[in-house]
């Protein structure tokens, strides 16, 4: 019950963020058609339009995109001509996808380290560089990042490749990238919430059974300091899963991250909305993914609606 | 449970590296020879490589190495016969009747006239859904078919047999043999293409009968062509493999050119270019197309021709193209860029410039303009331009230059692209960025632009004089007259000045230097066909 | 009954903990108290008794039944008796850490009613705060401070003074003194005596501690699993408990004597009250009931008045 | 109750009972403004990060003045000089002097970053503070939550760039522009924290307690709820400014951006990426150091004034 | 006889903003094998600070140990390095904190916060640790331990919880119990289970017990010995029976006194004792108490009294017990209900 309830608010979302996107798009200034070449004669045009059903009213437009939409099919390309847009998104996601995961993995198990071994020497030397750090790490965005780690490791030290698709070490440098930012945030969640673990009860009943001071950490610290970290890795897991446009175009991979930009840039309508809808399902169903996480990490909290 | 997937995970994270790198990066030829290979990179995935849907730069310098038309282009870039054997020109100079060579797709199917018949009437057809069908509208009874009003079988192309084309055009045309060359001109397979709806998407399905073959096709990552053993010509062809990496950003590939990973770069970022040049592997080469700014002449002050001629004269091109653009762009004072061959030389080497860049007459003509509208001050002024890091340093030198010339302040407002084009498009603007490349090499698609009924032509600029002009030339077979008519409308344009132009583009290149005989057309990608690998 | 200040009839709270699943916290609860009494209400945690507390003071709806106060049904009350009756009931809380706000000053946690209910501004608000201050043993001075430079049992003092602030004929103290020490029981035990004396007020006191209660209860009632187990004037209930639960209650008070230990015949009950979610068929307490009977599985024993003023549910009495 | 004097030492004489001050709290207190200022002046870091705030936006307003170039003078004869005791902080590749530039820009990116800490404390505390406080009131209340939850989603899922295009077309380019821009998604993150906060707070015993009381919910929420997260709100403002400064570089690449010459740092930096390839660090150094330092300033600043403004802080 | 753990003139400090808390100033007391010391006092005495120190459990960072000695087995274990004292912790001495519900982990199963101390303490294979665990549930009167093995903290009452507390401070069979207010946070029923189940395994196992409260029902149920503490300090100590019916100093008096009596009849004013305990922050220079202290001499502000020997086991600090003192009786008597 609980889960259709679920399910069915999850689309009616989707649903409502498809309408607001096909609104919003079609009254942004733009022709897909326009490009620096020349400006085609009207008739050409008109085949085209017709050829994406652009031709249509706008409400006839919403229902057969709705209409292809039931069955799945996100519709054709008006930039790729040769690939639709659900070709396009299998294309591009497991790329997208690998370097995602790549990247929450490096900035979760990293950034929880940071943050832990930045608690546990609250305001001493390790705590002010892993919080230096972390700093860093947020006020420094990927589009300078990226460079500079090309720079240094590949270019200078030629540890690793500049950039391109291929073996897994060409997928090092962007997943570092592209985890950094979030690192720094879960290093500095994890610390506030470790400092509050560590005051907890259950840690001084650990600390006299005669735990060493790692086995409390990692046995009744972490586990517990996790659940307010997990609320932010929802999104953050959607967004890293998605793509970014940034790093996939500075490291030129083929994922699906830069489509939601320059879909929009070129105005190409079926790949805006297919790339909304996808992104809109990924993050829903990731926040999905994190109330049952929270369930897992926290054995209290039960699949349970409100009292009254 | 839990800790061994996260376990396993990390096992893998460790392991990979080792792994994959044992099994790369060997290379294919052991015996001292130098494999012929080159990497590029093509900036980003091909849109299309069906020659009736592709628009675009990138998809066009693919499909000239893996398909050929009827006509194609040498090594000087000249005009020659590709898979025409014969060509013969009727009397009225209205029809051809065309010979084909012997020639085989990849697939080894022969490549027919009825090929060439299908592949011109698709790109017509209004379904296909083209947008360069307008470049065949030279063919009689086209423009009619594609607009929904004719037959397709008043087209004027037919296959009289296996081998013979005729075709009729509209008028006589006397650059019909450049549009041959052109790729919307190119055959595609009639079989493989009704066969399969989605058989240009990979490389497994695409048929082509160019020099080279797909082999591989790794969407938004890599294109990989190899030399077709079906290619009539294919002695003449040096290159055996070439890959084009889609890397879009300027400092990822100028990097990549560095740690060699790339063989050969085009555009490169404006911040190095002072420190390639002189280099070896550094090429400068001029690109078809004229770097400008527009005018609204119907938004004031540019309704003043004084005005416009002032704000020509008032800046400095040649610190421009030396200080901020810094590719060894020509200054421009004229529309019609370098590189038209016509028979008394470079059309614009006959008349280079219009104007002298001059302060003290630019100030002059700004009072008398002043004067005649009966302005105290000059009417704001705000320049627009698309976003880009480019045309903003422009954008802000050109201010400066104003700003210091002619007092003139000019506030700058930016736009991303499609915007930009809406706005402009709207004539929403005083003063506007805009760059023109030639799709052939020809005075006429540079002049068209102005066109009085040019959808390009934003800046209600109409001449009835330059518009006579511009069609009288395009009857005329003569070359020199051609140019003669092409010079009047130029003389035309230039008096009443729409616009300001900047400079002539250029196109910039590291090959490395591993490699010999790259060609490096005017308004095209760099051909790879001839170029030969001489070391590793 | 009709001196009764509160009435509370058939009161039922259930709680939806997921699907189906109700958490019955207060199941059928019925009584009155007089104005000027003092009602002690005891149970083991999980009894039900605080979400009764709150329930009659408006922090939770009734599910069924009715609480009416000076003769008006509070659950229908609307705009200006609504606000009238939030500020004539007011309410101590347990924990005298997590009712205090950390961030604001004595000063103004006491005058938070007043605030509310707009009685009084400026100087006349900064005196009456004071003189509350001093009225539950603290001083004018302590006014600026913030909660955590006091004592446990200074809190509750603050806790008082606020209640107290807006004047309320009726209040409900949900535990008030099993957070603090002993010796500070006393002394907030006191204070409430004199208020109640003072003010004319009415106490709900709610406890677990069977002695405090029965200092400072008229009346005391014991409640079990949601439902009321028995309910006399307390010195009866102390001296003749009719319910074999009270019985236990009763037994299980530690008694400062070494001397008595061992003398005492102690009834502790075995295992855990069991989950309200779920409660056993007939009598609740029947599961833990050293004199369980079969009938007691199937029969809920009927409320009645046993002796004089005397309320049980137990099937022991049933004649 | 008996007394027998044994002996008469005056020291064994009962004492006078007014001689103890009964409920004596000895600690000082301070007026909370006395203590919050206090409390951070023994906060080195604090002070460090306030005295670099106060530098910083100092040389904002003076910095300019200080050289006798102006932000958009060119001098492309001079391009691309290294830092010297001409040009401070060197020229860009137009020849225009970056300590000008820098300074200017710190302008924008201040008052941007700010303006966006602001929208992100205003609306997140608005929708993640009705939302939270009224999931669990009913089923009115819940519903409230749920469409405001789904809202948020909503402004997750819909492309940010194309309400971003939209803008374009209604409103003219500038800072003003930009704040609209940053307010129409930037506060989402912390409208849910803030819920997840206040579900957490409201089950706390003073909030019943001020409803008991009568207190109206706008105030229980303002003075309960609110000032008891300020932690967590603090850590979330402070990635907020730097995301904000660096969105503003991206919308000047739509277009709404401040215009050129004029020069934020995120567009600074964002022009000055080049120099990673050819040596001209200082382009992008100057801005993006500065951004960091703002940040870092700001952390350490909002550290110390969280623990300053906690009155639990002090045992 | 050497007592199993001997504390001497122990001083701990906590370092705030303000400045330094002396929160013990100065504690002596000691436990004999199979003894059961109760220390006593309202929150804040120093007394759950004291058990604290014994354990090694205050926070470094902000605590410090000014002076005194803790020997446990003839052995010094104050200062002991950390590696030694995980050693002693948990199998020599056991832990019963004081909240059941905050002092389990929430997010692990109560089995294994049982084992976890058994793994560390012995070398027992995985499967007789499990047994073990499931035996210790069982002792202390969890039925079903089996299926309670596996269940997490938030399924079992508070009662429960606290069984479980025991279980694991039992589980390494150690000679010392320190049981930090066992039974405040429980019902009276659940309360009496609790502190039963504590003396018969006391008994069984002639393990010795440090109980903490501030409760004297509880000490009477399970104590031989008492220590009264109040300010940082032991005021009293002696046995059971000489504080309940001998107490020599007005803080004893007081905390028998503000206990309800159960006489029927007329309802009596309770006596408690007012104000509140001094700030340790700037502790007063005599006795802490005497600004409560009805009997209040003038010596009683300036000094501290020593320890007065009153019996062999009996010590009180009160001038009250110097012969110059006027004689007085604190206790009210109609409170005593022999």
């Amino acid at each position: 019950m609980y889960i259709i309830k679920r399910l069915f608010t999850m689309l009616v979302t989707i649903w409502v963020i498809t309408t607001l996107t096909f609104i919003i798009m079609h009254s942004i200034p733009g022709d897909p058609f326009a490009s620096d070449a020349d400006v085609l004669p009207e008739e050409v045009l008109e085949n085209m339009r017709a050829k994406f059903n652009l031709d249509e009213p706008m409400p006839v437009q919403y229902a057969l995109y709705l209409k292809n939409l039931a069955t799945l099919d996100l519709g054709p390309s008006i930039q790729s001509k040769t690939r639709d847009v659900n070709t396009l998104i299998a294309d591009g996601f497991p790329a997208s996808a690998l370097l995602g995961i790549q990247s929450l993995v490096i900035a979760l198990v990293f950034g929880l380290i940071l943050g832990i071994i930045a608690a546990l020497n609250r305001n001493g030397i390790i705590d002010y560089a892993a919080m230096a750090f972390a700093i860093i790490g947020i006020s420094i965005p990927s589009f300078i990042l990226a460079p500079l780690l090309i720079k240094y490791f590949a270019v200078d030290w030629g540890l690793l490749p500049v950039a391109s698709w291929g073996t897994w070490l060409h997928t090092v440098l962007p997943s570092v990238a592209l985890a950094t930012a979030p690192l720094a945030i879960v290093a500095r969640f994890m610390r506030s919430s470790m400092l509050e673990v560590m005051n907890q009860n259950y840690i001084k009943t650990a600390d006299a059974k005669g735990l060493s001071t790692t086995g409390i950490v990692i046995k009744h610290g972490i586990r517990n300091a996790l659940i307010p970290v997990i609320s932010f890795i929802g999104p953050l897991a959607a967004f890293l899963l998605t793509g970014t446009f940034v790093i996939e175009k500075i490291f030129a991979i083929p994922g699906i991250g830069k489509y939601f930009v320059d879909s929009i840039f070129n105005r190409d309508y079926p790949v805006i909305l297919g790339t909304t809808i996808f992104f809109s399902a990924i993050l829903i169903i990731t926040l999905f993914l994190v109330d049952i996480s929270y369930r897992i990490v926290d054995p209290r909290i039960k699949l349970s609606s409100k009292g009254d | 449970m839990k800790k061994s997937l996260l376990m396993s995970l990390m096992m893998v994270l460790v392991i990979v590296p080792f792994l994959s790198a044992c099994s790369g990066d060997e290379d294919a030829s052991g015996d001292g020879e130098v494999a012929q290979e080159i990497t590029v990179n093509a900036s980003s995935e091909p849109p299309s490589l069906d020659p009736a849907l592709a628009t675009d730069t990138t998809s066009g310098w693919v499909i000239e190495h893996v398909f050929e038309g009827l006509y194609t282009k040498n090594k000087d870039g000249e005009v020659v016969p590709g898979l025409a054997e014969k060509m013969e020109l009727s009397d009225d100079k209205k029809v051809y009747t065309i010979t084909l060579r012997d020639a085989k797709w990849s697939n080894g199917d022969p490549v027919t006239a009825e090929d060439f018949e299908y592949s011109w009437k698709r790109i017509l057809n209004p379904e296909t859904g083209s947008s360069f069908a307008f470049y065949l509208y030279y063919l009689k009874g086209a423009e009619e078919y594609n607009k929904g009003k004719g037959s397709v079988d008043d087209v004027g192309v037919t296959a009289v047999d296996d081998k013979t084309l005729k075709v009729e055009l509209n008028s006589p045309t006397g650059f019909f043999e450049k549009l041959l060359a052109f790729w919307s001109y190119y055959p595609v397979n009639k079989s493989v293409v009704e066969g399969n709806k989605n058989w240009v998407a990979e490389a497994d399905t695409l048929v082509s009968n160019g020099a080279y073959k797909l082999s591989s096709w790794e969407h938004d990552n890599q294109l990989v062509a190899e030399k077709n053993d079906n290619y009539w010509d294919k002695e003449n062809i040096s290159m055996e493999k070439i890959t084009w990496k889609m890397v879009n950003d300027a400092t990822t590939y100028y990097q990549m050119y560095k740690s060699g990973e790339l063989d050969l770069i085009t555009s490169l970022p404006v911040d190095v270019i002072p420190q390639e040049e002189g280099n070896e592997d550094f090429k400068i080469t001029p690109y078809f197309g004229t770097y400008m700014y527009m005018f609204n002449v119907d938004k004031e002050p540019f309704t003043n021709p004084k005005v416009r001629r002032a704000f020509n004269l008032a800046i400095d091109r040649a610190s421009i193209t030396e200080n901020i653009s810094q590719s060894g762009e020509k200054p421009a004072k004229a529309f019609v860029p370098y590189g038209v061959e016509t028979p008394e030389g470079d059309f614009r080497e006959q008349k280079e410039a219009y104007f002298e860049e001059n302060v003290e007459e630019a100030k002059k003509l700004l009072e008398e303009a002043k004067q005649e509208e009966g302005w105290d001050e000059l009417p704001a002024v705000e320049l627009i331009y698309n976003t880009s890091e480019n045309h903003k340093k422009i954008a802000e030198g050109v201010q400066e230059m104003l700003k210091q010339n002619l007092g003139v302040e000019v506030t700058l407002n930016n736009q991303e692209w499609k915007t930009y084009l809406d706005t402009t498009d709207q004539g929403n603007f005083q003063m506007a960025r805009m760059g023109w490349i030639g799709i052939y090499v020809d005075p006429t698609p540079i002049l068209d632009y102005y066109l009085g009924d040019s959808p390009n032509n934003r800046t209600n600029w109409v001449n009835e004089k330059y518009d006579s002009l511009m069609a009288k030339s395009k009857g005329i077979q003569d070359e020199a007259e051609r140019m003669k008519v092409l010079h009047e409308a130029e003389d035309v344009l230039m008096e009443d000045l729409p616009f300001m132009p900047v400079y002539y583009y250029t196109n910039n290149y590291l090959t490395s230097t591993d490699y010999e005989g790259v060609v490096y057309p005017v308004n095209r990608y760099p051909n790879l066909r001839w170029a030969k690998k001489v070391s590793n | 009954m009709s001196n009764s200040l509160l009435e509370v009839k058939k009161v039922k709270k259930y709680f939806n903990v997921g699907g189906n699943d109700y958490l019955k916290a207060v199941d059928d609860i019925s009584f009155a108290i007089n104005k000027g009494e003092t009602f002690g209400l005891v149970g083991e945690s999980g009894s039900g008794k605080s979400t009764l507390g709150r329930t009659v003071v408006g922090l939770h709806n009734a599910t069924d039944g009715s609480i009416v106060f000076n003769g008006k049904d509070t659950g229908k009350l609307k705009g200006k008796e609504a606000r009238e009756f939030n500020r004539t009931m007011q309410m101590i809380f347990q924990d005298p850490h997590a009712s205090l706000n950390p961030r604001m000053r004595v000063m103004d946690i006491i005058a938070e009613g007043i605030d509310a209910h707009g009685l009084l501004k400026g100087k006349e608000r900064k005196e009456r705060v004071f003189q509350l201050l001093e009225k539950v043993g603290l001083r004018p001075e302590h006014a600026k401070r913030y909660p955590h430079e006091f004592s446990g049992g200074q809190r509750q003092r603050i806790g008082i003074a606020r209640a107290l602030a807006v004047e309320p004929e009726f209040i409900v103290a949900d535990e008030p003194i099993s957070a603090l020490d002993v010796s500070v029981q006393a002394q907030i035990v006191n204070l409430m005596e004199d208020l109640k004396k003072d003010e004319g007020l009415t106490y709900l006191f709610i406890a677990h501690d069977l002695g405090m209660v029965k200092h400072i209860s008229d009346r005391i009632g014991v409640m079990y699993l949601g439902n009321m187990m028995e309910m006399a004037e307390s010195d009866a209930l102390f001296d003749e408990p009719l319910h074999p639960y009270t019985q236990a209650l009763l037994s299980a008070i530690p008694v400062p004597n070494p001397k008595e230990i061992g003398k005492r015949e102690r009834i502790v009950l075995q295992g855990d009250p069991p989950s309200p979610i779920t409660p056993p068929s007939g009598c609740r307490f029947r599961t833990r009931c050293p004199h369980a009977m079969e009938i007691c599985a199937e029969v809920t024993p009927e409320w009645r008045e046993a002796r004089d003023n005397h309320w049980v549910a137990c099937h022991l009495y049933n004649s | 109750m008996i007394e027998q004097p044994r002996s008469d030492d005056v020291l064994f004489r009962p004492v006078d009972r007014s001689r103890f001050n009964q409920e004596e709290i000895v600690r000082p207190s301070l007026s909370q403004w006395k203590e919050t200022v206090i409390k951070i002046l023994k906060n080195k870091l604090a002070i460090l990060g306030l005295i670099l705030l106060v530098v910083i936006t100092l040389l904002a307003i003076i910095g300019p003045h200080m050289v006798p170039y102006s932000y958009s003078d060119q001098s492309l004869s001079s391009k691309n000089l290294a830092p010297s005791s001409e040009h401070w902080f060197g020229t860009d590749s137009l020849g225009r002097d970056m300590w000008a530039r820098t300074w200017y820009g710190a302008r924008i990116s201040l008052t941007i970053g700010i303006a966006a800490a602001l929208i992100d404390l205003i609306m997140g505390l608005l929708v993640g503070g009705v939302s939270g406080y009224m999931a669990g009131r009913g089923k009115l209340g819940d519903r409230v939550d749920s469409i405001l939850m789904r809202i948020v989603e909503i402004l997750y899922g819909i492309p940010y760039l194309l309400v971003v295009i939209l803008l374009l077309v209604v409103m003219k380019p500038g800072l003003w522009t930009i704040i609209l821009a940053l307010s129409i998604t930037g506060w989402v993150g912390m409208a849910r924290i803030v819920r997840g906060q206040i579900l957490q707070l409201k089950e706390q015993e003073y909030v019943a307690a001020a409803q008991k009381l009568g207190t109206p919910h706008r105030k229980i929420i303002w003075r309960h709820l609110f000032p008891n997260m300020i932690g967590i709100i603090i850590v979330n403002l402070t990635f907020t400014i730097p995301q904000a400064i660096f969105a503003e570089s991206f919308l000047s690449f739509i277009g709404l951006g401040v215009q050129a010459p004029i020069a934020s740092w995120g567009t600074m930096a964002n022009d000055a990426l080049g120099v990673i390839l050819t040596g001209q660090w200082w382009r992008l150094f100057f801005p993006g150091f500065l951004i960091s330092l703002t940040m870092f300033a700001f952390n350490v600043f909002g550290d110390g004034l969280q623990d300053a403004l906690d009155p639990q802080s002090r045992d | 006889m050497t007592s199993l753990l001997d504390v001497k003139d122990l001083e701990v400090s906590f370092k705030t903003y303000g400045g330094e808390v002396k929160a013990v100033r100065g504690v002596d007391f000691h436990i004999n094998q199979g003894e059961v010391l109760a220390i006593v006092g309202e929150s804040g005495c120093g007394k759950s600070v004291t058990a604290q120190t014994i354990m090694g459990l205050l926070p470094k960072k902000v605590s410090m140990i000014k002076g005194g000695n803790v020997t446990f087995q003839g052995e010094e274990i104050l200062g002991l390095p950390k590696k030694k004292m995980q050693k002693i912790k948990g199998s020599k001495i056991g832990l019963i904190s004081q909240d059941p519900m905050t002092s389990l982990n929430p997010t692990m199963k109560i089995g294994s916060q049982i084992a976890e101390t058994i793994k560390k303490h012995t070398d027992l294979p995985k499967y007789q640790i499990k047994n073990r665990t499931i035996e210790l549930l069982g002792l202390v009167g969890i039925p079903n331990p089996e299926k309670r093995y596996s269940q997490y903290p938030h399924e079992l009452s508070g009662g429960m919880r606290q069984r479980v507390l025991i279980a694991m401070a039992l589980s390494c069979e150690p000679q010392l119990i320190i049981a930090d207010e066992p039974t405040t946070a429980l019902d009276v029923t659940i309360q009496a289970q609790i502190l039963d189940l504590l003396k018969d395994l006391q008994q069984r196992l002639n393990t010795s017990i440090l109980i903490i409260t501030h409760d004297l029902g509880v000490v009477a149920e399970i104590a031989q010995r008492v220590s009264v503490m109040y300010a940082g300090k032991v005021i009293e100590s002696g046995t059971v029976e000489e504080i309940f019916d001998n107490p020599k100093h007005p803080y004893t008096w007081g905390l028998l006194n503000s206990i309800p009596k159960y006489t029927n009849g007329e309802k009596e004013r309770l006596v408690p004792i007012e104000g509140s305990p001094p700030d340790l922050f700037a502790p007063p220079a005599g006795c802490p108490f005497a600004p409560r202290c009805e009997y209040a001499m003038e010596i009683c502000i300036g000094e501290m009294p020593d320890a007065k020997q009153i019996s062999e086991s009996h010590h009180a600090k009160c001038w009250l017990n110097d012969p110059r003192a006027p004689i007085v009786e604190g206790l009210v008597a109609a409170g005593r209900n022999e």
